[in-house]
This record gives C-alpha cells, structure tokens and sequence, in this order.
C-alpha cells in the first residue's frame, strides 16, 4: 500500500461550490461534482490499513482542499471567516459526502469545533486571530488535553499543575502532569490544555484553560494503542512546559465553566455529521444485507428498531442546531445531553447487531479504511471503536447522572 | 395553526382537563363513578368534536399538529373520553366521503351530536354482499372501539370481490345487536356488534383502501401523542415521588441504579418526542408519510410501557396499590402498545419500507 | 357463581398415594388418580372470580384434601411429622398438580414453609408441638407480619413496638404498630410478628420474632386492594395486641437474624411449586400459540430465549433443594437470592411477552381463575401479579444489592 | 469419572494453565510472540489430546464432563490452544470410524502427533463424487478451524445425491492449498483449503448425518463451557477492578447503578452455569441430549458477550487500551457467538423443539 497522493504546499484557492449557495439544488449538485473531481476514487482501497504517518498526511491534503473550497470551515459564523451556513446547507454537505463515502477530516475536529466555539465566547481578538486563521490559513492540528490517567469520569479531579512564574522577564505558566486520550495528540500543533492553578480551591474552582503549543520544550507525546490495534489517541507528559500567559483563555480558575459549557454543544455538532454518516449507512445496509439477514424477520425487526432510535437522534440534532441558531453562545443544554448519551449507545447497538449478523466475514482480521469515521468497512473494528463515545467526552454514566441530576433534578448520592 | 395559536390551544385543552379530568376523578372513574359521559358533554360544548370536520360543517379543520397536541393532553389526563373514533370518522368523511355522506353525517358529528365508535384495523372484516342499492352486511365486528354509548360506527367490511370498504351502521335505528366488551383499562371501551344479514343503503358505503390508511395513519399518530403524554407524567409523578420517599435513611432518588433508570426513560420519552413532532409536521406536509409515523408508534408506546412498568417498580409497594394512579397509567400504556397496529407490525411496516 | 362444596367438619384420612412411595413410577400414578378423583373437575370454573370468601372456602376445602392424604405437609421431614420426601418425588407432587392444573394452596403457603422452617430451627418444644400441629390437625392459616408502610424494602427500620409487661401475673408483649402487605392476612389464624423491643439499639440489633393470635383483641385487619384488582394483601393495625411472653421465637432482639436466615431458603421453596407449574405452562403455551404468534420467527425467538430462562430457574431450584439436604439447617444460601431475583425478573417477563404477543384477547377485563397460583388463564392479571415477586419479600433492587455486596464483595454505597 | 476425579482433573488443568498460559503470556502471543505451539506441545505432553479418545488407542475414554471442565479452564486462561478440532475428530473417529479409520488415525490424533483441523458446521459443503474405491473433492472448504499447523483437516462434503459426510484430508500429503484466515480474536484462527478435484481413497470418508450431529453438540458444549470459564475470569477481574478504582472520592465499585450491572451479569453466568451442568449431565446420560446443549449454549454466550462488553465499559478508559486484557475477553465472546451455530440458529433450534 502506497500513498502518492502530493500535500500541496500552498493551497490556491479552488472553484467551491459555495459559489452556488443560493440555491440550494444547484449548491447540492455543484458540491457533488466538487466531490467526484477532488476526492480519488480508490482512495478507500489505498487507505485501508497503512501506518499512521499515511494516515496524517492524507488528512492534511484532505483538508487542504476542504480548505482550498473554503468547505473546510463553512459552519462558522461569516464574522469568524466562515460562511454561516444554513441547517439545510449543512446536511446536504454531510449527505453528499456520506453518499460519495468522501474522507471524514477527523484529526481537525478539534480545529474546526471545539476550538472556534471556545475561543468565539471566550478568546480574546489577539487570540480568534492567531488561532483562527491557524486552522483556515495552515491548517493546523490542534488536541484536547482534558483526562488525566487518574481523572477520567472525575475530570475536575485533574492534578496536572500550572504555576504562573516570570522568567526573563516573560510572564508564562510553567506545566507539569501527564494528560491522556488526547485525540490525535500525536499531529497536534496546539493544544487546548485544562491545568490547575489554584491547589487550595475545591475541586472545579482552582482549573484554568489554556493554549499550548505542542512543540513547546518538555512535551512528550506517546501514542496509545487501543483495543482496535490502531492508536488515534495520545498520552501527553508535560515536564516544565512554558506556556505564555497571553494562552490563557479566559480567567484564571474560570477554565473548568469555560470547558463544560462550550463543548457540549459542539460534541452535539460532531455528532451531526456521525449521525448523518449512519443514516447513509443504513441504505447501504439495506443493500447488502437483503440477500442476507435481512430474511430473518427477527433481526429486520431488531434493525428497524435501531432505525427508529437512529432517527431519533438525527432529529435532536437538528433540534439542537436551531437552538444554538437562536443562540450561539448558548452553554449545553438538555438536547446536547440527549444527543451524546443517545448516540454512544446507538453507535454500539448498530455495530454490535452489524457485527452479530455478518457472521464469520466479520470476525476476520482485515485492515480497516482510515478517515473514514465510523465505518471502516471492518464490523469488528467499527464495533470495538464506539467504545470511543461511550467512554471518553462524559461516559454513558456521566451522561445518565447529569440527566438524572440536572435534568430531572435527583438528588445527588 | 402556528405555533402560537397552537400553544394557545394546548394550554386551553390542559385548563380543560386539569379541572374536568384530574387523576383522582379518574382514579373515581375507575370505581364506577362514571367520568365518561360528563367528559363528552364537556368536549361537545367545547367544541373538541368540530377539530378535524371541515368549516362548511362548522368544523375548525385542523391539522395533525393540534391533534397532536390534544390527544398527548388526553394522555396526560388518562381522559375516559371516548373522542378519537369520533375525530376519526370526522376526517374520514371530509376526506373521502361524498356529498350525500358528508351532509347526512359531518354536521352531528362536528356537533357532537353523533359520538362515533370504530371498529379496529386489522380485525376481521365483516362480509360485504351488495345488490342493487342495497347492501348486506353478515358476521360480527369484533374490536369496535368506544362503542359504548355511541350512536354510529364505522365497521370494517370486505366483499367476496376483495373490495374493502367501511361502513356506516345507525347503532339505534339498524337494530343491530351491540355488546360490551370491558378493557382492563377503563378509560377506553371496546365492543362487539352482531349484524347478521343487515341489510343497508348502499349510501352508507366508504370505499377505498386509502381509508384504511388513513385511520392506521389517524389512530398511530394518536396513539403515539397519548404515549407521549402519559409518559412524561408518569415520570414526573415517579421523579416526584424518588424525592421524598426515605428508605435506607437516604432519599431513594439518590440511589444510583434508581437514577440510571431514570436517565434512560427520560432519554426514550426525548427521542419519542423528537419523531413524533417530525412526524406530526410530515403528517401536516403529505398525508402519506407512513413510515415517521410507525417510528413515532414504536417509539412512544414502547418508552410509554417500559416507563409505567418500572413506574410501578418505583413505587415500591404504594405503587401496586389500587388507590394509587400508577396502575391506570401502565394499563393505558399496555393497550397504546396494540391499538392500531403492535409494535411488531409497526416495526415490520418500517423493516418493509427500509428493505423496499 | 356459586360454591357448594362441603367444608368438611373433620378430617379422616383418606387413601393416599404416599402408600406406593417406594416406587416413584407407582407413587406417580397413584397421585394421578388421587387427583383425578379429589378435584372436581369443573373446579376453574367455579372458581373464576368470586368473592374472597368463596377463595378462603375453597382453598380450606383444597387443604383439608391434601391433609387427608397426608399431601400437605409431605415435604416436612419425618421427625416433625413430614414423609420428608425426596427431590423426586416432589417434582413427581408439583408435575402432577401442575399438568392437572389442580389448585394451589396460596392460603397456606406460610403454615407449610415459613412457619415450619422457623420453628424447626429457632422454636421450643411447646412452640413446634402446638403450632406445627395446628397447621397439620386443624389447617390453621398463618399469615406474615414484616412489612411497614415505613419499612419495605429497609425492613430493618421498622417501627412497630413490643414492650415486655406483667399484666395480671402474665409476661405479656404489649405490641403497638402497624404492618402492612400480608398476604391473605384476613384469613389468617397466627401471624409471624416482627416488632422492635429495644427502642435504643440500632436497626436489626433491637428487633424480636413472635407468633401472634389474629383474633387477640387489638388486632384489626383490612384488605388491601392491588393493582389487579383483588385483595390478596392485607394491613395490619396493632393497638395494645397482647403477645404471650412463650410465644417469642428465639432470644429477645434476635429476630431479625432468626427471620432473614429461614426466609430465603424457604423463598426458594415456594418458587418450586411456581417454576414447576410454570414450566408445564409452557408446554400449553405452545398448543395455544402454534396457530398465532408462534408462527412469527421474532416472537418463537423470544419464547425460546424466556424457555432458556425458566430452565435455569428449575435448576437453580435443584440445585438449592440439593443443598438443603446436606445442610437442612442452612442459611440464606447464595443460590436461593440467584432463584428470588432470576424468577421474579423472568415471571415479569414471561407475562409481559404472553400478554404482548396475546394482542386484544388479553386485554379485555374478565375474571381470574383463583387458586391457580401465576396462572389465572387471564394474561393482564397475570402480567400485573409478577410485581407481588419483584417488589415484595425483597425487591428486585434489594437483591441486586445483595449479589453485589455480600456475593462480589463489592463496596456500600 | 466420580467428582473427586473430576475436581482433581480440574486442579491439574488449571495449574498447568496458570504457569503455562498466563494472561500476560497471550497479551504477548497478541504481539507476536508465539504461545500456540508451546502450548500444543504442553498439551500434547500432558496427555489432554487423549482425552476423548478410547483406551484401546491409548486415550482416557473421558466423557463430556471431563471435557466441559478442560473447556472452561481453556476459556479462563484465553488459551490459544488448537485442541478443540482434534478432540472433536477424535470422539467422531472412535464413535463413528470404521476399524482402519481408527487404526489408521486414532492412535496418532490421542498420543498428539496429528493435530486435526476441522471445517464449521454450517459451512458451504464441498462437492463429493464417488467413483469406485475413490472420491474426488471439488471446490474451497472455508472456515476450517485451527487449520495452521495442522497435520489433518476434516471437511465437510456432499455428493450431488445429497449424501453428507466428512473427508479427512492429509494436509502435507495430498497436496492441498492452505490459506490461513487470520481472526480478530487471535486466542483461534480459521483458514481455507483450496482443492479442485483432489482424488482420495475412499476410506478418507466418515459418513452419515449422526456426524454433523455429534460435532455440534461436541462445539456446543465446548463453546458454552469456553464461555462460562471467560465470563467468571472477566466477571473476577473487573469487580477486583471497581474494588479499587477511585473516582469523585470514592470507590467507583460503591456506585449502585455499576453494582446492578455486575449483578445482573453474575445471574447470568449462574444461570448459565447451572444450564450448562445440566446439559452436561445430560449429554453423558445420552448422546442426543439436544435443546440442553442449544440452551447452554444461547444462555453462557450471551451471558459473556454482555459481560464482556459491559467490562470494556467499566474499567473506562484503561480497557479501551491494547495493554489491557479486558479486549482478549471481548473478542473471544464476540467469536464463541457465532461458532458452532449462532444464539439465532440455537434459539430456533429450541423453538422447532418447543413446537413441535
């Protein structure tokens, strides 16, 4: 397996079919003629397996002419350089990418959703306009560095340390701790780091946000091989980083309200392109499995249940979409809430009936296809990833716990 | 409608059986004291019974997003009010009746004058022999819903042609032999009517197979709002209750595995919800959008039934009590789950539909 | 409806089938023809609701029968006037019955497990010599007085006080309280008391065990009416109920350890007669559904799954049966908590599917067949009566704690 | 064997596997380093390829019971042994062989100088003609189990007549085309053999459906016991875990909600457990002992797929790691489903039973 295809070293812009976003067919037939010019045909069987470092570069050139389309970043708001993108707009985006089976850009979901909706509410101009124009201009990778290896589920346990100290007369935070299951920490250029500041504050209180640069002296980055065989996660060891103080977003000891209240939301978000992913899945199920399973009318059954359920999400995504239409800046709400527990378990109820169905194909060893989210064409290794959304950014129990405490308002144990 | 306005009549509706139709009169309803008719005097003066007719018959001619929204209220109430055959027939006759049909019937009906009763889809038909202007009818309609007290019902019918059709009876002037058949759960009623060889004009014929549809299409859609209804107050009485019941010297709501439990009936209701709106907007758009409205069956009646199951759970011991609402709930939510197609019809409609 | 069955005046006894007990084939037969003989053969008719004193009639006349043929207590061991049969011959008594669908005696099914498994172990002489022959020569009917409207599922915390007097030249227990879901506590002769007689020792530490005279003046009994409809339970209010000091059970405030050590075993006891019958429903199951539901693959799926369940019961049940035979005196096994929570889950289940899978013919009112244990031929019923096992005699909820704490070892909450 | 036999057999199995088998040890074979062949050898030293096998060909005539126990053991220490087929072609060959079939094999298979691989039951059939004292064998037989390294490989073949039977194949002799199929679960391994018009001798032919059977209910225990020794290791190992594990100060094993989980799983596996001894039981009393074995089956299967998905989920993010062992669990479970029949196909099997 090779990978020939050049990273462009300078991205030209390209003829986007934003040029058509008027109309809403001709927008759809123009991002798919977009789509059958750009992405390579064979790029699945290409990218089926391959080393890690394959995997990177050919993210970087699929976001190059994402970025190129100005596609990359459409769903920002015009005021941040996106195109603010309509509901409609957007699912025909995921659609025709989903039906093309076009390259997922997972390793910039960080870059292009956490980050934005993070520094949009709280970054300073100075900020928005360094980091922003990163991601639109070189395209750069940022991470998450939120768990810790003894705060998981009781994130604001977290003990990594961040000392504010003036050394040759630069103000900086000096970091040390050990951060783990940072998404594609291994690419990373920039790092949205939680670190506490304050060791008398209880809890929650004394955690500050920060921005880090992954090249910055003291950082170790050791990939995590996970229960798939492949490492799309990161351990990171901080040993005497120095962060600039002006990479504070927000206040200090404000990071831990910072973090929670912009990032359910914009998993709601990620979530909005898996889910329009599965539905596309489904008709591909169909396809394939109506000589099939799908003769047994117990399992027919047991898949139109998990239709209904997929269904289901899909809606509250877009229930959550025109909330945060109504208000951008809203923190996470209820939906968000519903939209992650219920599509973790989703996720793992399709793979594990998919799995279950397939019989003996699916419990060979095969390479699976990179970047292409959660369908791999491997039932296995689609399986063992959705443990991906029910364990890590708040596990199904978390989730339970804050519906039960926050939504319904149960008593705390 | 829009949403306003809709929101206006949802509030009404809640007034409405807030004061007419709290749980306790329920709870009396079901002692005997009969609720039923006081309810249908109140939802004739109010007009409820003119939602679905047309205007010209003195109708409102609303959409599905109000009834929607009433029968998710009637579910909230557990309302012993025998209404949905009633709108049924009301929005059959606008839809599909002629002339003659939709003047001798649609006013009463609209009025309230005439309560309807509604022999279930998917019951076995009566068979429909016709001759000149004349038709005869032989067998017994099994499964008629709310035909206690009515005056009218629509019963299923097919000829030894294959031709499907429903047809008016006049329960007091076609000398027809009805029979009650009590449900476990009394805030709903079915009966039988024998009609061995009754004879009728032909004008009291309904054709058609898309009037088959559009009662499954009618009747799911309430089903599913009356789930939606019932369920979220049951949690909310069961939620209520985890807060002040001590067990083990703790609020048992503050029990982890309780609160899970919580969790997920709460996430089921949400994700009902969600399909039922979306279906109840296709609905409005195009009346032949079937599979949302499976999905939203499915969905709510099966977070319904889970919910008054472990409801009852909940409760503990109070729970399993006569005095006590939770029963009335589970029963309801134990009939939801069959009336107008199962679960596993609703799921072989959508499994056919995916597979198509 | 109408009952004319004599109530007999007094026992004689009559033919039994123990006569042929040495050979299980003979002793089957004998029974076979015992019941054929003994059972009107109209009797589920006869019996379909009713009033609750038809039942208490019919269930006297059912226990008269069984006594005269020296049925009732035929599981007792020999020494305490029992035939003290073995396994076999007691899966012979419970298929028989069942397949013959005769009555059960739900009336007394404290007078023939709770209340002998106490006194055999904890009772004195006098205690055992009155009441177990009470139970044998007069049919006495014992109910249990645990329960609190307070002190359910945290039994320990019950607050029905027993105060030790001299009253007259008598040692009397002054009992103040009220107790709650008795079943057939009406009809009861003696209730099993559990009350508090030392007001300053912490939960289970100050609790005594007693037998109680119903018709003791003080003593007022009323119905409860559940969800089914019937009354089956009963409240139990208790105003200066004089107790006689002979009739505590064991040592003062050692009730509690007394209580909880005999009931789980005999627990699994009554689940014997009910998993049997419930196994031999199965078999009708399936001549009444092979027409409807059993036709569809998903619904037979199901059933078979359900069938896999009551399986295991049944061997879990042999399993207990077997260990109280090496240990007659034994505690609260594991196995019997692994049969209360597996049955009551599994009897929820089972009638939740039958009642599904039954569509409208379930769901009209009409009564229920009494005296025919889980199987009153009407499905709803059925259904709502599986919640007397989840949540009485130790909820669902209770025995999940009691597999994680005490079986895995895993810490309180 | 009596049950201090037993226990004894038990005891030595579990100490062999304990410092021949160590989960550490098959986290490495994971990586590469090989623990098959050390381990073949072990077993073959030790005897355990005797097992089944008569006395007459120097094997230990033991019966399901022995066997269940060794599975089990195999199923605790996630051994990647490939002794399930040979032991399977041994009890075929001694129940079914003719003279020379066992002479010819029986003796080699026990002492574990042949190790035979086996064709699933279920699988696409080979094409089998007959002629004269010979048979020629047409087409590719896949998912032939533990087929590297083996010497032999039963597979399974039917004439155009619809004659089935197994044909034993000289792997290194009859000039075969292996190919192995690697598996997500690495503890077994699968592989195809590609041969077009091999011709063999007649005697390479055991015939008769009693075969098929016997290789089923033989795999059907063998994966049920598998299953229950997996799921009580998996079961240990994440209740050790909870019992350590802190979170929000406190010992993540005194939340009630994961305490419930692991309770509902520890009543599966005892249900399991007491199917499984029971269908063992059994199927020492007789042979054809079927619905017991489809019930072990269905019930520790499922039991262990649950629980060992639901142990990923409870150690978080440290069983979401390759290091861990949790995921060794997670695919043997998800494997053991689908060998030797699926929970569909053995449910169904119960069902035809029931309603016959």
């Amino acid at each position: 397996m090779t990978d020939t295809i050049p990273a462009p070293s300078t991205i030209e812009q390209t003829e986007s079919p934003l040029a058509f976003k008027e109309d809403l067919g001709a927008f759809r037939l123009a991002l798919r003629s977009w789509i059958e010019r750009t992405v390579p045909k064979d790029w699945r069987e290409r990218h089926c397996g391959g080393t890690a470092e394959e995997f990177a570069r050919f993210q970087r050139w699929w976001f190059d002419q994402l970025r190129a389309a100005r596609l990359a970043n459409s769903h920002w708001p015009v005021e941040w350089g996106g195109e603010g993108l309509s509901l409609a707009h957007r699912i025909v985006i995921f659609e025709e990418m989903a039906r093309a089976q076009a390259p997922s850009a997972e390793m910039f979901v960080i870059s292009l959703y956490h980050l934005p909706a993070t520094l949009f509410a709280h970054g300073t101009a100075a900020q928005r306009e360094r980091f922003l124009n990163g991601v639109v201009e070189q395209g750069e990778v940022w991470a998450q560095g939120f768990s810790e290896p003894n705060a998981g589920s009781d994130l604001a346990s977290l003990r990594t340390r961040a000392e504010r100290k003036t050394i040759d007369g630069r103000d900086v935070y000096v970091v040390n701790g050990q951060k783990t299951w940072s998404s594609f920490g291994m690419f990373a250029d920039w790092y949205l780091l939680l670190a506490r500041t304050d060791l008398t504050a209880r809890k929650q209180a004394g955690i500050s946000y920060f921005i880090m640069d992954m090249r910055a002296p003291g950082v170790t980055v050791r990939p995590i091989r996970q229960i798939t065989g492949e490492s799309e996660f990161a351990e990171v060891f901080l040993d005497n980083v120095e962060i600039p103080a002006e990479n504070l977003i927000g206040k200090e000891n404000e990071g831990w309200s910072i973090a929670q209240s912009t990032l359910a939301a914009e998993r709601g978000l990620i979530i909005f392109e898996a889910v329009e992913r599965m539905a596309i899945a489904f008709e591909r199920e169909v396809e394939m499995g109506r000589g099939t399973w799908m003769k047994d009318t117990a399992y027919l059954r047991e898949f139109s249940a998990l239709y209904v359920k997929m269904k289901s999400i899909r809606l509250l995504v877009r229930r959550m979409l025109k909330e945060v239409e109504r208000d951008p800046h809203m923190g996470g709400s209820e939906t968000a809430t519903y939209i992650k527990l219920g599509f973790a378990v989703l996720l793992q109820a399709y793979n594990e009936f998919m799995l279950r169905v397939s019989g003996f194909d699916a419990q060979f060893e095969k390479p699976a296809i990179r970047s292409a989210g959660h369908h791999t064409a491997n039932r296995f290794v689609d399986y063992l990833s959705s443990y991906s959304w029910t364990i890590s950014g708040g596990s199904n129990e978390i989730m339970r716990n804050v519906v039960a405490e926050r939504i319904l308002g149960l008593p705390r144990g | 409608m829009d949403e306003n306005e809709l929101a206006m009549l949802g509030d009404s509706v809640r007034e409405v059986l807030q004061s007419e139709c709290p749980h306790d009169m329920v709870l009396r309803h079901v002692d005997g004291e009969d609720l039923r008719e006081p309810l249908w005097r109140t939802v004739k003066d109010l007009g409820w019974t003119a939602l679905s007719a047309g205007e010209e018959y003195g109708g409102l001619g609303l959409g599905p997003d109000a009834l929607a929204l009433l029968y998710r209220e009637l579910g909230t109430a557990l309302a012993p009010v025998p209404l949905l055959p009633t709108l049924i027939a009301s929005e059959l006759l606008y839809r599909f009746g002629n002339a003659e049909q939709r003047s001798e019937w649609l006013g009463g009906i609209a009025a309230g004058e005439r309560r309807v009763a509604l022999m279930q889809m998917g019951a076995t038909p009566l068979r429909l022999v016709r001759s000149g202007s004349s038709v005869k009818l032989y067998g017994t309609a099994e499964h008629v819903l709310e035909l206690k007290g009515a005056d009218l019902a629509l019963v299923l019918a097919r000829s030894d042609e294959g031709e499907t059709a429903r047809v008016m009876i006049h329960l007091q002037e076609d000398g027809v032999v009805a029979f009650e058949q009590p449900l476990v759960d009394v805030t709903r009623s079915f009966g039988k009517l024998r009609l061995d060889a009754l004879q009728l004009p032909a004008g009291r014929v309904l054709g058609g197979p898309q009037l088959e549809h559009a009662i499954a299409c009618h009747g799911t859609l309430a089903i599913a709002a009356d789930s939606t209804g019932g369920a979220d107050t049951i949690l909310a009485l069961t939620v209520e209750y985890l807060k002040t019941r001590e067990q083990f010297g703790r609020l048992i709501g503050s029990f982890q595995a309780l609160k899970h439990r919580c969790a997920d009936h709460k996430m089921a209701l949400v994700a009902a919800e969600a399909i039922l709106d979306d279906a109840v907007s296709s609905t409005a758009a195009d009346q032949e959008a079937w599979p949302d409205l499976s999905a939203a069956k499915v969905a709510a009646s099966e977070a319904y039934a889970a919910l008054a199951q472990d409801a009852v759970q909940l409760h503990g011991g109070i729970g399993f009590t006569w005095e006590h609402v939770c029963h009335l709930f589970l029963k309801r939510a134990k009939l939801n789950q069959s009336l107008f197609g199962s679960t596993g019809w609703h799921l072989d409609q959508i499994g056919r539909q995916l597979a198509a």
